[in-house]
């Protein structure tokens, strides 16, 4: 059975959460200790939502020096798959494995309410099972959600292909600038989710976890994580790294 | 080891040191009697904290106690951090309100954020995970730009600190009144889960076992919270050294929760308390009476923040995110190993006794426990006399001069022409008071909270009652929290009943059974004989409804001096319920499902608008009164509506409350997207049958096919039931036929119109944008970013 | 006439008040390997430019905006800090 | 032989880059009847206590915790302000 590793930092709280829905596709959820210099052999990792050291300071940036991060860096190096959900989205801008920042919400709140969110891409480790499901309804609950980068640096992720999810109208366009309803926390070019460089770690603003489960309304969210556990599953069996191609 | 030594130099004011304590002449005398001596200064500034009105509910404890508290699943009740009622699947729910009005009013944030930490801490302590919190709060005027203040600082505090330790907010309350004008009510409800078997009690057992303190430091914050410590100086210090607000540190209370419930798994704790108003002072008396022993506390053990705190700020301080464990001394290690592991600090600060006193030593304990050469005591105190034998008040109950009996259910109803409807538009009212502050969608509030970690919200806060899944069985809890100050003000039995009828009508109308009600009784100043009546009116009407609909209180909180220079609050007990169902794929909302179903609706109209929603809009008659309520008729409703939906004949259960008939009309047609088409038959006035409040009401939609079934079961349960019209449409009409629509109405040369008709759009539109635009968040707004 | 004047408020949690963050950050220093680092007091500073008649002018309007908007009394103290116009890592104009 | 030094670290957020939390102080200040006032950035300033052989040893570490863990360089830009060993507000002691 296919093992996805699950960080748990001191503050993290979505940790059980990332567990349960791994759980849910049928692979195996191990939780991975933050003084952990060892992944434990998963195939995967996920670093959960929460507020790692109470997010004080800058949401993400202490969680990034723990002994594990040198590990999930190292991973991630040798194209293993790293997914950042919120916090965990935080934490890999702050350790650089990801571009970008996370700026406060443009309302100065915490916002915990739906998105719809659509992919930019089909052909990534995180997005592959996901083909008609657009838009996806995901929740969001977070304070720093405001995906920030240089215009040079979004005009290359765009480029590249790294951005891999877009806040999206009920229409199923792109939001609007200003559009606070679509957009809530006022990421530049409505960028919800990207990816690195080499398409293996991606960080994301919504909860795919927390939309795993019918009883809880929604669903879309598992076609994520079935994604990342049959990515997985497949760098498993071929041994190699999984980079995907990116384009341009 | 010497004798009793004095603490801290005499005072030089002339008023007496227990004056400035808030401790009374007689209450001196009682400490003095207790002890056999009379108390030094430590000793008595531990009484005046552990006698205060917070602590030792000197004043409602005999009232409490006419309380019904049995229940054949209750596993624990009252006198326990959280009531505890057993749910099958070897599962228990833990649940609990609290009120943390006064630092609110101080400090909108922090007061809130630590209320949220405070009853947290309640639920672990027994044992269980935090599974969600409901805040219940009250304001004045949303215009007003204290409110306003307050109203972002609560919101912001509940969501800051339940945010961060990953709790759930569900559900609550948001009420404006201009009684809580100065001074807000943030109560707050937790609940938790937990193993049958797991149930860990707040006591220290086992003469030898060791008192460990983890969690943060101790500092000289929150001292006075539970006294009037802080504002009387004390000794020599200088009293602004010590911050009466207490800061909330919600990644300190996250690694505790996970610390505690770590300990309970591996049993290494024999007692558990945390630590809350009375600080290291109540949480040691009160383990130590619960299970009959003493405990000794070496005060040089106790990790502190700051250098040079005297020994009575170490003992009450209010410092937040700490715990008392009770330990087995060979346990010791395994203890400090988890606390380690969380990063916590830890310490062991006494020693269980068995000569049932709390008693305070400087200087170390040696090897065996006892202290050790050179230790000085200061203080030795029976535990009892700080906790279960503390002094209990007879205070005196005066109803008002002059006040209105409600009338009772059935009572005939006399037209009024003074009503203020005559001429009005209903569809006009009707989106009045949709969009009014007090009915509008709550999104504004709530969108600041997570409501969604820990996946088990199937329904979140918005619609009515909270619904939470309960993994790995077919079982869902229902949570509500509701008040009802409006009816209150007028008579106090009857808002507290009316309050545990609608919340536990709430829960019902899902289909689950109510498990057990928790409450917060906001009151006044209970030396004042009117407010005291109030408080005693407010818990029989809690009794009675209790009692009536066979739940059983498990737990609660006292709130009293909520009075402000612009006067005291309306009484408010806040009545929280939990209830189980069994069958989530039962479960059943308050939103209109299908076009074609039949609307019925069940009860009787009853007159009696004062106290409603439309009274405060429109005004209200001044010889009308509140509506009756019918105790033995809202049993039946409820038990007919669990029996219905179990049956599976419901499509839609809202209950008829506040704004009445049509805005619960309204709420299903907005949350269901679909509208609706009724004829109401109106007798007395247009404005109760539509806007009246009257209890034990509700509003069915079914499929046409089990409409007849429907109606027959209610009947079966001696219930008023009837069709009324059906969904469908992208309107809400509402026709109104019968003598008092137009007959009569219209005779006497009055221009009711006879029919409420809007557009779904319309009253959606007010619906959303009602709150946001009462508390002017729809256009920049002032305040700082303190 | 007037003048520009640019100043810092310096915000900090008062003495006895729980700073969770200062703490937080702490505790996080052995991962950075740094040690001999402690008190640390995390707070705000809210840099701003005054139109005013005089320096002395300006300062009072800061004082207030300090006192009832930038900081809670109730847990923060503050401090005014002049920082002239060559200040140049705060000489921007962001609108 | 060491020696304790006490420090400020103020991180501002870099030109260009949205700070919202200015701007709402800004949108408030007419409710205050304040005019006159703009360009208001909020940031943060951390104080820290440093114990190292010399200043010169205690800025270097504190350079180091600015660069790495108080600030992100993408959006901030910091600034180390040496307070000296007078500093009151500080001198407490932290468990
Ligand atoms: N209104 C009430 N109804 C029933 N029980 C109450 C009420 N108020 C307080 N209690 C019970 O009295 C005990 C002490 O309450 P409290 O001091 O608030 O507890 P804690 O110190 O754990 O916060 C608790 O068990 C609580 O449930
Ligand atoms: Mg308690």
């Amino acid at each position: 059975m296919t093992r996805i590793g699950v960080v748990i930092f001191p503050g993290s709280n979505g940790d059980g959460d990332a567990l349960h829905a791994i759980e849910l596709t049928g692979a195996e959820a191990v939780p991975l200790w933050h003084e952990s210099a060892s992944l434990d052999g998963v195939a995967a990792v996920i670093l959960p939502g929460g507020f790692a050291y109470g997010d004080y300071l800058r949401a993400g940036v202490i969680a990034r020096f723990s002994p594990v991060m040198r590990a999930v860096a190292a991973l991630a190096a040798e194209g293993g798959l790293v997914l950042g959900i919120c916090n965990g989205f935080q934490v890999l801008a702050e350790a650089g494995l990801v571009p970008g920042a996370l700026l406060r919400n443009r309302a100065l709140r915490f916002l915990g309410r739906d998105v719809l969110v659509a992919p930019e891409r089909l052909d990534t480790p995180f997005t592959r099972a996901l083909a008609g499901r657009a838009p996806l309804r995901l929740p969001i609950a977070h304070g720093e959600g405001c995906y920030y980068a240089d215009e040079a640096t979004l005009d290359r992720l765009e480029r590249d292909g790294q951005v891999l999810f877009r806040y999206v109208d009920p229409d199923g366009g792109r939001a609007a600038p200003g559009d606070e309803r679509a957009n809530p926390n006022g990421s530049l070019r409505a960028i919800a989710g990207v990816l690195n460089a080499a398409g293996n770690v991606a960080g994301l603003m919504p909860h795919p976890e927390r939309a795993a489960e019918s009883v809880l309304g929604y669903d879309d969210g598992l076609a994520i994580i079935r994604s990342l556990v049959e990515a997985a599953a497949e760098r498993e069996k071929t041994g190699a790294p999984l980079l995907v191609g990116m384009p341009g | 080891m010497t004798a009793v030594a004095p603490v801290g130099p005499p005072a030089r004011e002339l008023a007496p040191l227990h004056h400035r304590l808030g401790v009374t002449d007689v209450e001196l005398e009682a400490i003095g009697a207790k002890l056999g001596r009379p108390p030094n200064d430590l000793e008595l500034a531990i009484f005046s904290v552990m006698w205060s009105e917070h602590c030792s509910y000197k004043s409602s404890r005999p009232l409490l106690r006419t309380l019904p508290t049995g229940g054949a699943d209750v596993v624990a009740g009252p006198g326990e951090n959280a009531g505890v009622i057993a749910i099958g699947d070897g599962l228990a729910v833990a649940f609990k309100i609290e009120s943390h009005n006064h630092p609110s009013a101080v400090e909108p944030y922090q007061g809130a954020a630590t209320g949220v930490g405070g009853i947290l801490r309640d639920i672990f302590t027994m044992g269980a995970r935090p599974i969600a919190v409901l805040d219940a709060l009250r304001f004045g005027d949303p215009a007003d730009a204290r409110t306003r203040h307050l109203l972002r600082g609560i919101v912001a505090g509940v969501g800051g600190y339940g945010n961060c330790v990953g709790v759930p907010t569900v559900g609550g309350e948001l009420v404006f009144d201009p009684s809580y004008t100065g001074n807000p009510l943030v109560n707050v409800m937790a609940i938790g889960l937990l193993p049958a078997g797991r149930l860990t009690l707040a006591q220290a057992p086992g003469p030898g076992n060791l008192a460990i303190l983890f969690g943060s430091t101790t500092g000289r914050d929150g001292i006075g919270g539970a006294s009037v410590l802080a504002s009387a100086t004390f000794g020599e210090d200088d009293p602004s050294k010590r911050p009466t607000v207490q800061v909330g540190d919600p990644f300190a209370e996250k690694l505790l929760i996970e610390a505690s419930l770590a300990l309970i798994e591996a049993r290494l704790v024999e007692g558990l308390q945390d630590l809350g108003a009375g600080g290291i002072s109540c949480a040691t008396s009160e383990t130590a009476d619960r299970a009959g022993t003493g405990i000794l506390v070496d005060l040089d053990a106790i990790p502190c923040r700051e250098p040079g705190m005297a020994p009575f700020e170490v003992m009450i301080s209010e410092s937040q995110e700490r715990m008392l464990a009770i330990v087995r001394p060979e346990h010791e290690a395994a203890v400090r190993a988890i606390c380690g592991r969380w990063n916590l600090p830890v310490a062991t600060i006494g020693r269980v006794t068995a000569d049932g006193d709390i008693t305070i030593i400087r200087g170390g304990l040696d090897a065996d426990g006892r202290p050790s050469a050179g230790s000085v005591e200061l203080a030795r105190i029976p535990a009892a006399a700080l906790t279960s034998e503390a002094i209990v008040h007879d205070r005196v109950a005066t109803p008002p001069a002059r006040r209105r009996a409600a009338p009772a259910p059935g009572v005939p109803y006399e037209p009024n022409d003074l009503l203020p409807e005559r001429g009005m538009d209903p569809g006009a009212i009707l989106l009045g008071l949709i969009g009014s502050p007090n009915l509008a969608s709550r999104r504004f509030v709530f969108e600041q909270y997570d409501s969604t970690v820990q996946v088990n919200t199937v329904v979140g806060p918005g619609h009515g009652a909270a619904v939470l899944r309960v993994k790995g069985t077919s079982k869902a809890l229902v949570a509500t929290t509701d008040g009802n100050q409006a009816v209150g003000a007028i008579d106090p039995w009857l808002g507290a009943a009316l309050s545990v009828a609608e919340a536990t009508r709430n829960v019902s109308i899902t289909g689950a059974r109510p498990l057990g009600v928790t409450n917060c009784l906001n009151y006044a100043d209970p030396t004042r004989p009117e407010a005291f009546w109030q408080l005693k009116e407010g818990v029989r009407g809690l009794a009675d409804a209790c009692r009536a609909l066979d739940i059983p209180v498990t737990g609660g909180n006292v709130s009293l001096y909520n009075e402000s220079p612009a006067g005291a609050i309306a009484p408010t007990p806040e009545i929280g319920v939990v209830g189980l169902l069994d069958d989530i794929a039962r479960l059943v909302g308050p939103e209109f499902v299908a076009d074609g179903d039949t609307i019925i609706l069940v009860g009787e109209t009853t007159p009696g608008l004062a106290g409603s929603a439309y009274a405060e809009l429109a005004g209200v008659a001044p010889e009308d009164g509140p509506p009756g309520l019918d105790l033995a008729r809202e049993a039946a409703v409820q038990r007919f509506v669990r029996e219905a939906i179990g049956r599976g004949l419901v499509a839609s259960a809202q209950d008829v409350s506040a704004g009445g008939l049509a805005v619960a009309l309204a709420e299903g047609a907005i949350w269901g997207d679909h509208g609706a088409r009724v004829r109401l038959l109106v007798n007395g006035t247009p404005a109760v049958d539509l806007f009246g409040e009257n209890p034990s009401r509700l509003v069915l939609t079914a499929r046409p096919g089990d409409a007849p079934a429907l109606l027959d079961l209610a009947h079966q349960h001696g219930l008023p039931a009837g069709e009324i019209g059906s969904v469908g449409g992208d309107r809400l009409v509402i026709e109104l036929g019968g003598r008092g629509a137009i007959g009569d109405a219209e005779g006497r040369g009055t221009l009711t119109s006879d029919a409420l008709d809007v557009t779904l759009t319309d009253v959606r539109h007010a619906w959303e944008h009602g709150l946001e635009r009462a508390l002017g968040e729809d256009r920049p707004r002032a305040g700082g970013i303190a | 006439m007037s003048a520009s004047f640019r100043f810092a408020v310096n915000v900090t949690p008062k003495a006895g008040i729980l700073d969770p963050q200062g703490r937080a950050v702490e505790q996080s220093l052995p991962h950075l390997g740094v040690s001999g680092v402690s008190a640390i007091r995390v707070g705000r500073r809210v840099e701003l430019t005054v139109e005013a008649a005089n320096a002395a002018a300006a300062r009072t309007v800061v004082e207030r905006l300090a006192a009832e908007l930038l900081s809670n009394p109730l847990i923060e103290a503050f401090q005014v800090e002049p920082l002239g116009a060559a200040s140049s890592v705060v000489a921007e104009v962001v609108r």
